[in-house]
């Protein structure tokens, strides 16, 4: 087992961790936040004159956090995977971004055979949720294999031993869908799926024998103009409807977790997973239902993030996995909500930074570790972070 | 007729020979304690039974059947339920989710609602906090919450580790008085493992004392209490 | 025992210096010898492995392969030697070059080597390939540096971007007549190196880059950036990279309101990948690329797609690989003779001469004639556009002096 | 009679072997040939597969009958499991989602050229032969499974690097060598107790002997046409001096390893071995059968005396005083140097740059042990000051804008180039500004970290290492490091003496040259670290690893233990950075990926955390395997990435952990806990 205990056994007030909060405080780390301050500061003045100058709109600022949300919302449901295991086991799962590939891709060959058969065209919502589903599964099953596989084993091991078994299971994943289904990018077809035609009257319309027939608003693959507020924009409902998702799994999540038996369970595991057993709860379960859960999400998330974004590759779980890990520590790591909302905040700041600030769009991983860095120094804890981020390495 | 009986224990952490071939028997509705200094083996003892250092070599039979390398939780399910020593409180689970984690192993809804009310009657204290979460309990609270929380588990074998540790002696006190009126209002087998020497032998049937792993003496609590021996090494002399 | 150890260790310092010494005067043989039953092995570097990659370096293998089965053995006098090929991965980058390149050097058997694939390996074998005497021949190394001299052993049968980037140019700015065009590269020092020359001479024309930035290779959503790209409001997105990120921007183009605006790439995405990956999103996007349009040409294609079983080729350099091959197989004949065992001799540095020497072949990709720093493409850019999901000529091919 | 788990096992072993397979990995080995024209890697691997499942399943049972049920039981699992696969392959289209299967479908080369059911049938029978046969060999012996095993795999690994490992060295040269070497140590055999000075001589002049005798043969040509010697014994005639130096060093070294502890005996005796299957191999693409057949029987000699011979060298080592004991160690480690000294010799430009590559990620391995296995402190972004050590030695070595004064070395006319950059330094003069340079952005990047430990200090170190790659990368910054481009050319490091008065001036221009640089890298940093471990610093980092605050409370200035290790850890990056540039004679931004860190982190896990030789196992292993394997070069992150895996089940304190503490000692929070009384008090 872990060491859960180390927390328990932190230092009483007024000993060493007071000298050790003070010392740094008084040495090091008043510098540390000025300059920490000072480039914020900086960043804000190139900001603010970019804007003053003109180079940078309110409009180009809501369009791109358009984008971002909906990148942000992948972010976050794979975010939430992290959160849960690193909460219950204090482990970076890395091959958790290999798990939101794998739902892609098998995503990816039910509705492509869905296509052939032609059920996508004629039956498209039933055919997503069943893509959806199959997604869901898939990477569940990858998840609990790997649990069983390469991290059940090593729970009573050093930290670090996990993390590069982590490591080693991200590769090999990736290598053997690689290896598998080849390198070439697999496309998913484009999705109309219209719905509302009541609501929507003015969108998609075809003269069909002569009458004004109307389709509604494409879910998945429309992109319409709007015009709010004097600003021309061009929405693809997808974003709004990747962002609602996350939210709501974020919700069912919470709820999960802080009302039902086994949520409780995992909450008592992830503190003390010896105590957990001396209640009868099977450790085991509870960490392969943390495990089903994380990948439930990354599965869902995959299923969508191919929808739109139509590529699927074996490399398409990586950087996300790490940019998904950076958004939970931003949260706080092990906060539920914490983790969707460093998703949505690095995925706005990702699409919105680099034309902010006006530098190259390479730059954007910069800022999002950047954003890491500074965080960290004045809130070693993530922005909704609690104790569990002091416990020890 | 006996309950839980441990055959030649071996148990070992890493290359660290904990426990050097241990046998303690507890039979239906007593109340045993194993008693012994720091590093003895005590704790070690009932992890071994509750399966989360299992056995090296040796037996754990229960009832009969044979659990040593049975699996935690569900020796749990069987009855022989641990409140392992320092309380371990689920802290930022409240008061209710923490005996209801007591509970987990359970599904008769009926029964569980009605061990909570007797756990709150048995201690007002936590009735008053139910919704507060463990980690704002205070320590005697807290031990309290621990005792309640293995009750709710139903155990027809409670075993519980240093229960008195860190407790003012008034606290101390009613934790006993809890411990005596389980086994003989609830027939709740118990065995105890204290540091408080003297405070256990008075409440228990039998004991044995550990050292270095080994038991070195089991007899009656009432032997126990007056051999010279032990009243020299644990009982804090005369 | 302390005098005793540094005693023994004296000895062995002599032995080993001794060893080096003697070892260093036998370096690599200045010429490569072939038993009568031996075979002219000749190198293949590419990138085998690699999202986005690898189809472009087999493309290179099988042209070599292609041109080695219609071409297999070399003829010295009466005599006659068989060639094999030994294709190894450069992964299109500098270590990967450098690997590459060591390992043919350390062969004494390979006689000259077909690649690198990407610049920044070709960059990496240069002083090896030099220092070994040995003589490659790339037939898709465009950086314009490699041939400034630094490296007596680089050769090349393919233009380099200082041409490409020119008839690019030249292409939007004459053919299509726009004047505003946004530049977008992928951190390669291909991509970056050809926009640069491309951008420059755009400039020159008298058109305007109004905005110019790159993308991560591994990146999935570039939405934002082709926001920007929009803000600045161009005529024609200039790209050059490889297929994934290449079809990824194709894609979500649209997204970002750049419906009406035209998308050109480079070599690095003209295959049919980059198609069947973008989709419809493909339609309409312009490719300049070195590969040919001749009827010799579209007889090589048609072999290559019934010997692979393919539909087509996977990237545009099959051509060059083979003329490459050629090449060095023209200059073998040329210098290579047969000693008295009958083994053939081919004296490295003459074979570089030779090849440096070639004039007036006539290749697949045009008339090859090589100058003394090694260029030796027949300058030729063809640029095609995607029209139902197939690349058509829309220039005629544009040749260099 | 067949073991309960059997079945269930083999079937999970048949399903991993169907996955690869749908990688098409059988048709993708087939092109690589072992021995002969026939027996290819894929040969290999479905002996490994079939058989090796059915030995594995054969040694759990007892007895002759239950050992093959057992291993028949298992071999035919796999095999059924493979035919299942062919037939559906030939009912149903399985190329769309199966891409390779295309280029490399299964049954082409599993079905043996056969028809699809007499295919089928023949391939079932040697499973089925397989199987009985790993049960018979499980049966057998420990000494015979050991010899056949070893030759088996000694045959097939040469068979596989044949060509990676050709002209290495000639035949003659190799057995004139093993003879030497066997002479000293036959020599010295039977004699038990000399001192260290004694026996050497008398290996030296057994040595002596067998050189004068080859020599005097080699020199009047009996024995080889003296127009067409090797290497070595060409010195016969050229310069005898050397070369009875170079045969009486040998039998020294055959008598001073004869009376060994087992390892070093062991070892050393496999060199001679070993080269004497390279010199049978020398100058082939591939091995014949001829070949193989001489290597296995070579092998299966040498490894079936092998216990025997070992156990009386180290029985008459354990006999020695023990000053005795100490020099003969020392000895043993000088002979093992000196064998490093002129291994690139040999080995050749590809296998030695191969071996540069290793020693490189080595001095980073032993830098970043301080970090983690010392300090505890995981850090993911280390290529962070690998990149810093190559960019430093870029911008120092060749005209950029920090040496040529601030001006972009493009605007300046070429002729005057070498005025106006007045900056430019040798790799001398730049290397420790790069390794300075190194370590103090080590320390600067630490400083906000402090605070931070576990996972969030990984997190941030990773931000940390693609911050400065894509900084590198970026158009905003291309003036100073030249964007994508790079840094090109550096020249490579020159060794001018002639200033001193010696006419030496060479430049480490090849692999083989810069070998001896990451060489004398590779001491220094092991020196410094080994040494640095035993300070006061090193028991700081130590105390600070296993509990912060208690360090603290004993008096250890966090603060500054915490930024000595980010500095000195980062300063050897530098150091090897700093050669890889030079050695690359490029520097290019794609280089510094975050596969360079996860590297360095996996190898010196695998090797053992805080340990040094550990480094140098991981290295070789995860770096020089791969590299010499690039014939597989498809499945080598794949291998790479599942040995990573296996390796941390099977062995999580790593190969070669540090003697005194294990890992799992060190970071042993977790095992206290299960001893309270122990720890309360």
């Amino acid at each position: 087992m872990t060491d859960s205990q180390s927390h328990d056994a932190s230092p009483q007030p007024g000993t060493v961790d007071m000298i050790t909060t003070s010392l740094l405080k008084n040495t090091l780390y008043n510098p540390l936040r000025l300059a920490g301050g000072l480039l914020i500061f900086l960043l804000v003045y190139v900001a603010v004159t970019n804007i003053a100058s003109g180079n940078y709109t309110l409009e180009a600022f809501v369009r791109q956090s358009i984008t971002g949300l909906a990148q942000g919302g992948i972010y976050a449901l794979i975010a939430l995977g992290y959160t849960l295991v690193y909460g219950i086991l204090l482990m970076i799962n890395f091959a958790h971004g290999e798990v939101f590939m794998a739902g892609a891709y098998v995503g990816f060959f039910a509705i492509n055979a869905m296509e052939q058969s032609g059920m996508l065209a004629d039956h498209t919502f039933l055919a997503l949720l069943i893509t959806l589903m199959v997604g869901v599964v898939a990477s569940v099953t990858i998840a609990l294999l790997l649990e069983r596989i390469a991290y059940r084993p090593l729970r009573g091991a050093p930290r670090l031993v996990p993390l590069i078994t982590a490591i080693g299971a991200s590769i090999t994943l990736q290598q053997l869908f690689l290896r598998l289904f080849g390198p070439d990018p697999r496309v998913y077809p484009r999705v109309n799926l219209y719905i509302l035609p009541g609501i929507f009257k003015d969108l998609e319309c075809a003269e069909v024998s002569g009458a004004q027939v109307c389709k509604g608003l494409d879910l998945i693959d429309g992109l319409y103009r709007v015009d709010v507020l004097g600003m021309n924009l061009r929405i693809r409902p997808v974003f709004f409807l990747v962002a609602f998702f996350a939210i709501v799994l974020m919700i069912a999540l919470w709820f999960f977790v802080q009302r039902t038996k086994t949520g409780k369970a995992m909450r008592a595991v992830a503190e003390d997973k010896n105590a957990a057993a001396l209640m009868g709860i099977n450790v085991d379960r509870v960490i392969a239902t943390t495990f089903v859960l994380g990948a439930a999400l990354a599965g869902a998330g995959a299923v969508l993030f191919a929808l739109y974004n139509q590529q699927v590759t074996p490399f398409m779980g990586f950087v996300p996995g790490i940019k998904a890990f950076t958004a939970a520590v931003l949260g706080g790591i092990g906060n539920i909500p914490g983790a969707m909302l460093g998703g949505f905040f690095l995925g706005i700041v990702e699409s919105t930074g680099p034309a902010l600030l006006g530098i190259s769009s390479q730059l954007k991983d910069v800022i999002a570790f950047g954003l890491l860095v500074l965080i960290l120094i004045f809130r070693p804890t993530g922005i909704f972070g609690e104790v569990l981020a002091e416990k020890k390495a | 007729m006996t309950l839980l009986e441990i055959r030649d224990i071996h148990t070992y952490y890493g290359k660290i020979h904990a426990l050097k071939g241990i046998s303690v028997t507890v039979d239906e509705g007593e109340i045993v304690t194993l008693i012994g200094g720091n590093g003895a083996g005590k704790t070690t003892t009932l992890n071994t039974i509750s399966g989360i250092t299992p056995a090296a070599e040796g037996q754990v039979i229960l009832n009969g059947e044979d659990i040593t390398s049975t699996r935690p939780h569900e020796i749990v399910m069987r009855g022989v339920v641990q409140s392992p020593e320092g309380r371990k409180v689920f802290t930022r689970l409240t008061v209710t989710e923490n005996l209801e984690m007591g509970a987990f192993a359970r599904s008769d809804v009926a029964g569980i609602k009605r061990d909570m009310d007797y756990v709150f009657d048995r201690f007002p204290r936590l009735l008053e906090r139910r919704t507060q979460l463990g980690g704002t309990l205070s320590g005697g609270e807290q031990q309290m919450l621990a005792i309640g929380r293995a009750l709710m588990g139903k155990p027809r074998i409670l075993l519980l580790d240093e229960p008195s540790m860190g407790l003012a002696p008034m606290l101390v006190k009613q934790i006993f008085e809890v411990i005596t009126y389980l086994n003989t209002e609830n027939h709740t087998t118990i065995l105890l493992v204290e540091q408080n020497a003297r405070m256990a032998l008075s409440i228990a049937n039998r004991a044995y004392v550990l050292q270095s792993g080994a038991i070195t003496h089991a007899d009656s609590a009432e032997a126990l209490q007056h051999d010279e021996s032990i009243i020299e090494a644990y009982l804090g002399g005369h | 025992m302390l005098r005793k150890i540094v005693l023994v260790m004296g000895v062995f310092a002599i032995a080993a210096l001794g060893l080096s010494l003697v070892s260093a005067q036998d370096t690599m043989g200045s010429s490569v010898m072939v038993p009568p039953d031996g075979e002219i092995v000749i190198g293949v570097a590419a990138a085998l492995s690699g999202e986005g990659l690898a189809p472009l370096g087999e493309d290179i293998v099988r042209g070599a392969q292609l041109a080695n089965i219609t071409r297999p053995t070399v003829k010295i006098g009466d005599v006659e030697f068989a060639v094999t090929l030994d294709p190894q991965d450069d992964t299109c980058a500098a270590e990967g070059g450098q690997a590459v390149a060591n390992r043919y050097v350390s062969d004494e058997r390979v006689v000259a080597v077909v690649g690198p694939m990407c610049s920044s390996a070709c960059r990496a074998a240069g002083p090896i390939f030099d220092a070994a005497g040995y003589t490659s021949i790339s037939p898709s190394c465009t950086a314009p540096d490699l041939t400034d001299g630094t490296f007596a052993s680089f050769n090349r049968v393919v233009p380099t971007d200082a041409f490409q980037g020119v008839v690019d140019a030249e292409f939007v700015f004459n053919t299509l007549g726009l004047t505003r065009i946004a530049t977008i590269h992928d951190g390669s020092p291909y991509g970056e190196g050809l926009v640069t020359v491309m951008a420059e001479a755009f400039i020159e024309l008298g058109g305007e880059v109004v905005f110019q930035d790159a993308v991560n290779v591994g990146d999935t959503d570039f939405r934002a950036l082709l926001d920007r790209v929009a803000d600045a409001d161009p005529e024609l997105v200039f790209f050059v990279g490889f297929i994934a990120e290449g079809s990824r921007l194709a894609s979500q183009r649209f997204d970002a309101g750049l419906d009406e605006v035209a998308f050109m790439g480079a070599d690095g995405i003209f295959s049919p990948d980059f198609i069947s990956t973008a989709g419809d999103a493909a339609e309409g996007v312009y490719v300049s690329s070195p590969t040919p349009s001749s009827e010799i040409y579209d007889a090589f294609v048609a072999a290559y797609v019934e010997e692979f079983g393919v539909e087509e080729p996977s990237g545009p350099y099959h051509a060059n690989a083979a003329d490459a091959y050629n090449v060095i197989l023209n200059a073998i004949e040329a210098v290579g003779t047969v000693d008295d065992n009958g083994d053939l001799v081919i004296d490295r540095a003459a074979l570089n001469e030779a090849i440096r020497a070639t004039s007036d072949y006539e290749g697949l990709i045009g008339t090859i004639t090589c100058e003394e720093n090694g260029e030796c493409a027949s300058a030729a850019i063809t640029i095609y556009q995607v029209v139902d999901g197939a690349f058509v000529l829309a220039s005629e091919t544009m040749q260099g002096e | 009679m067949i073991h309960k788990n059997t079945i269930q096992h083999s079937l999970y072993a048949a399903i991993a072997i169907l996955i690869l397979a749908l990688t098409g990995i059988f048709g993708n080995f087939a092109t690589r040939t072992v021995i002969g024209e026939s027996i290819t890697s894929s040969t290999v691997l479905l002996v490994l597969a079939v058989g090796g499942i059915g030995y594995f399943m054969a040694n759990r049972a007892e007895g002759l009958a239950a050992k093959i049920a057992n291993g028949l039981t298992g071999s035919l699992i796999v095999g059924a499991g493979l035919v299942l696969l062919m037939l559906l392959e030939s009912a149903v289209d399985l190329t769309f989602v199966f891409v390779y299967l295309k280029r490399f479908p299964l049954g082409k080369e599993l079905l043996f050229g056969q028809e699809l059911i007499p295919g089928v049938l023949l391939f079932l029978a040697l499973a089925v032969l397989m199987g009985v046969l790993a049960g018979v060999l499980s049966c057998s012996s420990g000494r015979i499974q050991n010899t056949l095993v070893m030759s088996a795999a000694v045959m097939a690994a040469t068979g596989l690097l044949v060509n990676q490992v050709n002209s290495v060295i000639a035949l003659p040269d190799a057995l004139a060598v093993a003879v030497a070497f066997t002479v000293g140590y036959v020599t010295l055999f039977f004699r038990k107790t000399d001192t260290i000075v004694y026996r050497i001589g008398i290996g030296f002049l057994s040595g002596l002997a067998v050189g004068l005798v080859l020599g005097g043969f080699v020199a009047w040509g009996w024995l080889l046409d003296p127009n067409d010697l090797p290497r070595i014994l060409s010195l016969a005639v050229e310069s005898g001096i050397l070369f009875l130096v170079i045969f009486g060093t040998l039998g020294a070294a055959g008598a001073l390893f004869a009376v060994a502890p087992a390892n070093s005996h062991n070892g050393a005796l496999y060199v001679p071995l070993v080269l004497v299957v390279l010199g049978l191999t020398n100058g082939k693409r591939s091995m014949t059968p001829e070949q193989a057949f001489i290597v296995f029987v070579l092998v299966a000699v040498v490894t079936w005396f092998m216990p025997v011979l070992s156990q009386r060298a180290s029985h008459q080592y354990e006999q020695l005083a023990r000053p005795q004991q100490r020099g003969t160690r020392q000895l043993s480690s000088i002979f093992a140097v000196a064998v490093l000294l002129v291994l690139p010799i040999f080995a050749g430009q590809y296998i030695t740059s191969v071996l540069d590559l290793v020693l490189m990620y080595i001095i980073m391995g032993i830098g970043l042990n301080v970090m983690i296995g010392y300090a505890g402190l995981l850090d993911l972004g280390y290529v962070a000051a690998f990149a810093i050590g190559a960019y430093t030695v870029g911008l120092l070595m060749s005209p950029s804008l920090l040496t040529c004064g601030g001006v972009h070395p493009n605007d300046i006319n070429p002729d005057q180039i070498q005025q106006v950059c007045t900056g430019v330094m040798t790799f001398w003069q730049a290397w420790p500004f790069a390794i300075l340079t190194s370590g103090m952005v080590g320390v600067l990047l630490g400083i906000p970290v402090l605070r931070l430990r576990g996972d969030y200090l990984a997190i941030v170190t990773l931000g940390f290492g693609e911050i400065i790659r894509l900084l590198a990368l970026s158009n905003d910054l291309k003036p100073l490091l030249g964007a994508a481009q790079g840094i090109s050319p550096i020249p490579t490091p020159l060794i001018d003496l002639r200033s001193i008065g010696i006419n030496f001036n060479e430049s480490l221009g090849n692999s083989i040259s810069i070998y001896y640089l990451f060489i004398a890298g590779v001491m220094l940093a092991a020196f410094v670290v080994a040494r640095l471990a035993s300070t006061r610093l090193g028991r700081a980092w130590r105390s600070m690893r296993a509990d912060e605050d208690v360090a603290q409370a004993m008096g250890i200035h966090l603060i500054r233990t915490k930024l000595l290790a980010f500095g000195i850890s980062s300063a050897f990056a530098g150091m090897g950075g700093a050669i890889f540039g030079s050695w690359l004679q490029g520097i290019f931004p794609n280089s510094f990926t975050l596969l360079v860190s996860i590297n360095v982190v996996s190898l010196i896990i695998i090797g053992g955390l805080g340990s040094i030789p550990g480094a140098v196992v991981g290295s070789l292993i995860l770096i020089g395997l791969p590299e010499v394997l690039r014939e597989l070069q498809d499945y080598r992150l794949l291998a790479f990435g599942a040995l990573l895996v296996v390796a941390m089940l099977l062995k999580p304190d790593g190969l070669l952990p540090p003697p005194v503490r294990k890992l799992s000692e060190m970071f042993s929070e977790h095992r206290a806990k299960h001893q309270p009384e122990v720890s309360h008090e």
